[in-house]
């Protein structure tokens, strides 16, 4: 039998606001993303074809330092947008304790090697 | 298994877990047994009020109430126990909204009260308005913010766990024996003090605004130990069922103005009752509607309902002070108050008799006032004798209250002062052999079946209108029908959630309750408040201004003995002598 | 056990008139998920023929096969008109309150009514299902009224305005029609659920309560209102038609607010 | 299948979309950031994207992008406004109103490139 909640145990409860954080920035972030990701998709896909984005065009793309900041902006929000998305949906669908910390540290190790390789991508060019 | 606990409360209705509550405060170790989850208790269908003379909208005072209820119950009322309702009712209403029930507002800022049958300013003069309520679900609030309060308090509850028996030895209570439905296991509680507060029996009749689950189990467990049932011919009709169904449609439908009308659209009332209206007490409505209806004034397809008219209402009103009923006519009627006559048909809705008690709810044996010791009982299931012959509207929420919290304090006081009593040597005993039996029974007959037998003949022969040859022919039914139940099989043998087991049991537990019903009804030569016969159509305050007392002859089963018991007429410090009683 | 073996008719699509009263009766297959786990090792369907009124309720076609076709059909109910919060179940693919459910509205004559147990919870046996942690949610929440401060003798006042405030979520009748509805629950149990948060909306947006610091910080964490994905079934499910996610989005916007 | 209305699949098109996106996200920084390593690694990976199944699949990376976007501002008005839960319903409309329309702009610009090969 579960005893109820009382005052002091939620007086004592530890809380911190990281929920309330993601929540605002899953929002602050998709709305700077929706530009940036139409933009860029239009620009990418539609203006030009997939097959036009040849080495040298995107090479030449990239020469720009607004679009180097433009792109990494898309790869920066994108991806933390996206892993703290998906960390919804991991704590939502792997009800085990072991398997979602597992799962969780493998999922962000590799978010992180792809920002990492991202970045180097976007600034060595 | 085997518990055990300073007291012990069974049900989980308003008067339960207010007894529960103050029996807490009194210091004991509490358990609340109820065969439904809390929050499921038939309480939360109350819709329209509870009455206290708060005076938040007209001048208003304790003594005014108490006549009406005195009034209302026509004189049968026991006066003290008016005396003590009408006064601690005010506090209890205070003390419910410090608890945090959301009542509705005034204006400015206090409890809204509304007008309510029978309710009346001076002395009968004029309509008061008297009912507190939060919209049309104040029974709802009160058994959200009562079980809520006993969260914080830490109750221990054991939910869904019907109980089967009594220990009762020497006149002193031991505990109780409880059915778990989630094992099928039979629990022993041991306590120093019981309170029943298990509410009404309202499914011994086909058309009724009770649950399915109130089936008087513990009036019948009390009457099959040969102790007594008290007014049990004094049965509620509710002018306002929606026609059919049965669901009630509160009487604060009229409180903010509703019109009963007949076929040829007439404010009957008028006649009947012609100072009050359609707000006269509910066996005057009840009665006035049957009469329109048996003269032919009815409407429906089966000119057997009666039409409630708002249509002159506001629409806000409406949807918001009315809004549980206006769901309820357009779920079910497909009837929309906003702008149809809704049909309406007296539903069976209240027991004014069952356990007899003094004020501390402790439970008497006899008229002359033995009792059992450490058992205590409020709210429908008991009858103090507030109600009298008749119950006015607003006055039961305020039983459960006011009584349910007077026995949980005696309850709990008299736990202090004793140690535990020994328990009967083998306790489940009469608890086992009853499911044995209904187990081992390889009958053939169908408990639904005696059930809707026994439910449409009461309704006839019972009813709103009585006469002695029905009540005479009905006796002899509900005997047959107890025959034919030894013959009911329980086909299903599982352990957990045995639930058709329990619904056999519920319906044994129904025919006792019919059965001290329909002997004190025939019994009773007189028409007074809810009993009318046609045959004695005047009430008899020389022979009759006793209460009934109706117990089972243990020795030839079958056979009710009357008793009775006086009426307390002198309150502590106000009376009323018994009068006619118009409105 | 009870295996009342009831033959699954064709269905008739016409209608029949009973003799007495004007009664218009329909025929209609009940296909019923039934589950005893004395005996099965699986939940399995299984279809009753029976006539009904149009105007009845599922709880009374319920009824009428437990008490005449299989009396082993086990399920909660009391009420009869919506106010207990016994019986949520899922008709039609639907969560709702079988007795505020008409023939009507989910069939037609000759018809076939699915019923489930609600989602999430154990079954316990047929459309039985575990409440207990359901209504642990309800208790995480301090479903309580707290004000610590002396009581005046009379009331405690409070506007129209603000008693309307909660006017919605005092409305709950902890039927589990809403959190057994929602795709987060499902997959999630630790979610508190719909109806906790509409209980703790009826504590925080009262007006005399002194704890709503506290209820919010419960709401503020992970099992609180950030799980809530506005998936509205739990309102489309709410036989109180209490509007809950509307509540939801309030309780979010009052801790954002509190904490800003 | 629980029969939940617009809500219910809002809410599940847009995780989908989510992940979908973000599954597309992360492939794509690998495939441009394969240019670390040379023209030769790059356009070996891109040329595969010549291939018209994954012609095909930008339309549905435009679909889910679009999709997820425009649920997102209806997702974000219902948190901070009133009426965006009480419209709820009819912004949903829009929503997939303006994915249809852009998958056809993209289909319209995107067929002839697939059907022509280059
Ligand atoms: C539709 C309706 C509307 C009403 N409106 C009003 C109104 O507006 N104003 C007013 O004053 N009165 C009203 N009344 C009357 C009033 O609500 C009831 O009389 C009152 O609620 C009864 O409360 P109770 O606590 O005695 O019992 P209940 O609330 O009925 O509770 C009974 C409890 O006992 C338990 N129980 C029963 N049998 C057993 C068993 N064998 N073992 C264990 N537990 C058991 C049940 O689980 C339940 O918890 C109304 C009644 C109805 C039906
Ligand atoms: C283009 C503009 C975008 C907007 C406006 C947007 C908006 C949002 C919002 C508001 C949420 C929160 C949903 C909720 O809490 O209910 C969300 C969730 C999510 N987003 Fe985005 N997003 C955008 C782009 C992206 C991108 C590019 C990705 C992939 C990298 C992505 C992946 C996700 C995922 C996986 C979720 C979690 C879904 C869930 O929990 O159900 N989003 N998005
Ligand atoms: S919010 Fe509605 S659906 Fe949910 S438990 Fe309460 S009454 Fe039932
Ligand atoms: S269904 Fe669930 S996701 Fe939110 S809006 Fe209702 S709680
Ligand atoms: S039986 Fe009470 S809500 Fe349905």
């Amino acid at each position: 039998m579960i005893r109820a909640r009382t005052l002091t145990d939620a007086r004592m409860q530890a809380h911190s606001n990281a929920e309330l954080n993601w929540w605002i920035f899953m929002r602050l972030s998709g709305l700077v993303l929706m530009f940036l990701v139409l933009g860029h998709v239009y620009m990418t896909f539609i203006q030009v074809s997939e097959s036009d984005a040849i080495y040298d065009a995107v090479v030449a793309k990239l020469g720009n330092p607004a679009w180097k900041l433009y792109d990494w902006l898309i790869l920066a929000l994108g991806l933390m947008h996206g892993a703290n998305g998906a960390r919804y949906v991991i704590e939502d669908y792997i009800r085990s304790r072991p398997d979602r910390a597992w799962v969780k540290m493998a999922f962000f190790s590799v978010i992180a090697a792809l920002f990492a390789f991202g970045t180097i991508g976007l600034f060595v060019i | 298994m085997h518990h055990r606990y300073d007291v012990l409360v069974v049900g989980a209705g308003g008067a339960g877990l207010m007894a529960a509550l103050y029996a807490a405060k009194g210091g004991a170790s509490v358990a609340c047994i109820s065969k439904l989850y809390p929050t499921r208790s038939h309480t939360g269908a109350a819709q329209g009020g509870i009455g206290a003379a708060l005076g938040n909208v007209a001048e208003d005072h304790w003594e005014w109430h108490m006549f009406d209820t005195v009034k209302g119950g026509d004189y049968l009322t026991d006066q003290d126990a008016a005396e003590v309702f009408s006064k601690d009712i005010i506090d209890a209403v205070y003390e419910l909204e410090h608890m945090g029930l959301p009542f509705s507002r005034t204006p400015d800022g206090k409890i809204a009260q509304r007008k309510f049958g029978g309710h009346t300013r001076d002395f009968g003069k004029a309509a008061v308005e008297r009912s507190c309520y939060a919209k049309d679900r104040t029974g709802h609030m009160i058994l959200q913010t009562l079980y809520q309060q006993n969260v914080k308090a830490g109750t221990m509850f054991f939910n869904e766990y019907h109980v089967t028996d009594l220990l009762i030895e020497n006149g002193r209570c031991r505990g109780l024996v409880a059915y778990d439905l989630a094992s099928g296991e039979l629990h022993t509680f041991h306590a120093k003090a019981v309170i029943l507060a298990a509410g009404g029996y309202g499914r011994v009749f086909k058309i009724t605004s009770n649950a399915l689950t109130l089936t008087g189990d513990l009036m019948s467990i009390y009457y099959r130990k040969g102790l007594p049932l008290e007014d049990m011919e004094f049965y509620q009709f509710h002018p306002t069922g929606l026609a059919k169904l049965g669901i009630l449609v509160t009487e604060g439908i009229r409180g903010e103005g509703g019109i009963l009308r007949n076929s040829s659209g007439e404010r009957f009332m008028e006649r009947y009752a012609p100072t009050i209206k359609d707000l006269a007490p509910r066996d005057i409505v009840a009665r006035s509607m049957t009469t329109e209806i048996r003269e032919g004034r009815g409407v429906g397809i089966d000119k057997d309902a009666i039409h409630i008219d708002l249509t002159h209402l506001p629409r806000e009103v409406i949807e918001g002070k009315l809004a549980e009923i206006t769901d309820l006519a357009r779920t079910y009627l497909g009837q929309d108050p906003v702008k149809d006559l809704v049909m309406v048909q007296p539903t069976a809705h209240y027991a004014m008799g069952g356990i007899p008690t003094d004020l501390n709810g402790l439970c008497l044996t006899d008229g002359m006032g033995g009792s059992v010791e450490g058992l205590y009982a409020a709210g429908e299931q008991a009858c103090v004798s507030l109600h009298g012959a008749n119950r006015l509207g607003t006055n039961s929420l305020g039983d459960l209250v006011v009584f349910g919290r007077r026995a949980g304090m005696a309850a709990a006081a008299y736990a202090r002062q004793v140690e535990f009593p020994d328990m009967p040597l083998d306790p489940e005993r009469e608890s086992r052999e009853m499911f044995d039996a209904l187990r081992a029974s390889k009958g053939t007959d169908n408990a639904a079946a005696i059930r809707k037998e026994l439910q449409e003949s009461m309704m006839n022969n019972v009813g709103i209108f009585r006469n002695g040859p029905d009540m005479q022919k009905q006796v002899g039914i509900i005997q047959e029908l107890k025959a034919r139940y030894q013959n009911v099989g329980v086909s299903d043998p599982s352990r957990r959630y045995n639930s058709e087991l329990i619904e056999a049991m519920e319906l044994g537990f129904l025919l006792d309750c019919a059965e001290a019903m329909a002997s004190s009804a025939v019994n009773r030569t007189e028409s007074r408040g809810a009993h009318d016969r046609e045959d004695y159509p005047e009430r008899d305050d020389t022979n009759w201004l006793k209460h009934t007392m109706a117990y089972r002859d243990l020795n030839n089963p079958g056979n009710v003995i009357i008793g009775y018991k006086d009426v307390s007429l002198k309150g502590f410090t106000r009376s009323f002598e018994p009068k006619p009683r118009v409105y | 056990m009870t295996q009342t073996q009831v033959e699954p008719t064709t269905p008739t699509p016409e209608l029949t008139q009973a003799p007495a009263g004007g009664v218009q009766l329909v025929k209609l297959n009940v296909k019923i998920l039934r589950f005893n786990p004395e005996v099965d090792k699986k939940a399995h369907w299984e279809t009753y023929a029976v006539q009904a009124q149009p105007t009845d309720r599922i709880v009374d076609v319920l009824n009428e096969i437990k008490w005449y076709q299989d009396t082993g059909l086990t399920f909660r109910r009391s009420c009869q008109h919506g106010i207990c919060g016994s019986d949520a179940m899922l008709i039609n693919g639907r969560n709702r309150l079988a007795c505020k459910t008409l023939v009507r509205d989910v069939a037609k004559a000759g018809g076939t009514i699915t019923v489930e147990p609600i989602r999430g919870l154990k079954v316990e046996r047929d459309l039985l299902v575990d409440m207990e942690p359901f209504f642990d949610s309800y208790k995480a929440i301090m479903p309580y009224f707290i004000n610590e401060s002396p009581a005046p003798a009379a009331e405690r006042y409070q506007s129209e305005a603000d008693a309307e405030l909660m006017a919605h979520s005092s409305n709950c009748i902890l039927c589990a029609c809403c959190t057994t509805s929602c795709p987060i629950f499902w997959v999630n149990g630790s979610y508190l659920g719909p109806a906790a948060i509409v209980q703790a909306h009826r504590f925080i947006f009262d007006s005399r309560d002194e704890a709503t610091q506290q209820r919010l910080n419960i709401m503020n964490q992970n099992t609180g209102v950030w799980r809530c994905r506005t998936a509205y079934n739990c309102t489309e499910a709410c036989p109180r038609e209490i509007p809950i996610t509307d509540l939801i989005e309030q309780v979010k916007r009052a801790v954002m607010f509190q904490q800003a | 299948m629980y029969k939940g209305r617009e809500g219910q699949w809002a809410f599940l098109f847009h995780r989908i979309s989510g992940m979908a996106i973000l599954l597309y996200l992360m492939l794509h920084v690998v495939s441009i950031g394969s240019m670390i390593f040379g023209e030769r690694a790059y356009m070996r990976i891109h040329e595969t994207y010549d291939l018209w199944p994954f012609r095909v699949g930008l339309i549905g990376v435009v679909a889910a992008v679009v999709y997820h976007s425009f649920n997102g501002l209806r997702i974000i008005l219902m948190d901070f406004t009133g009426w965006g839960v009480r419209l709820q319903r009819q912004l949903w409309y829009v929503v997939l109103a303006i994915t249809v329309l852009a998958v056809a702009y993209t289909a319209w610009v995107n067929i002839p490139r697939i059907l022509g090969g280059y």
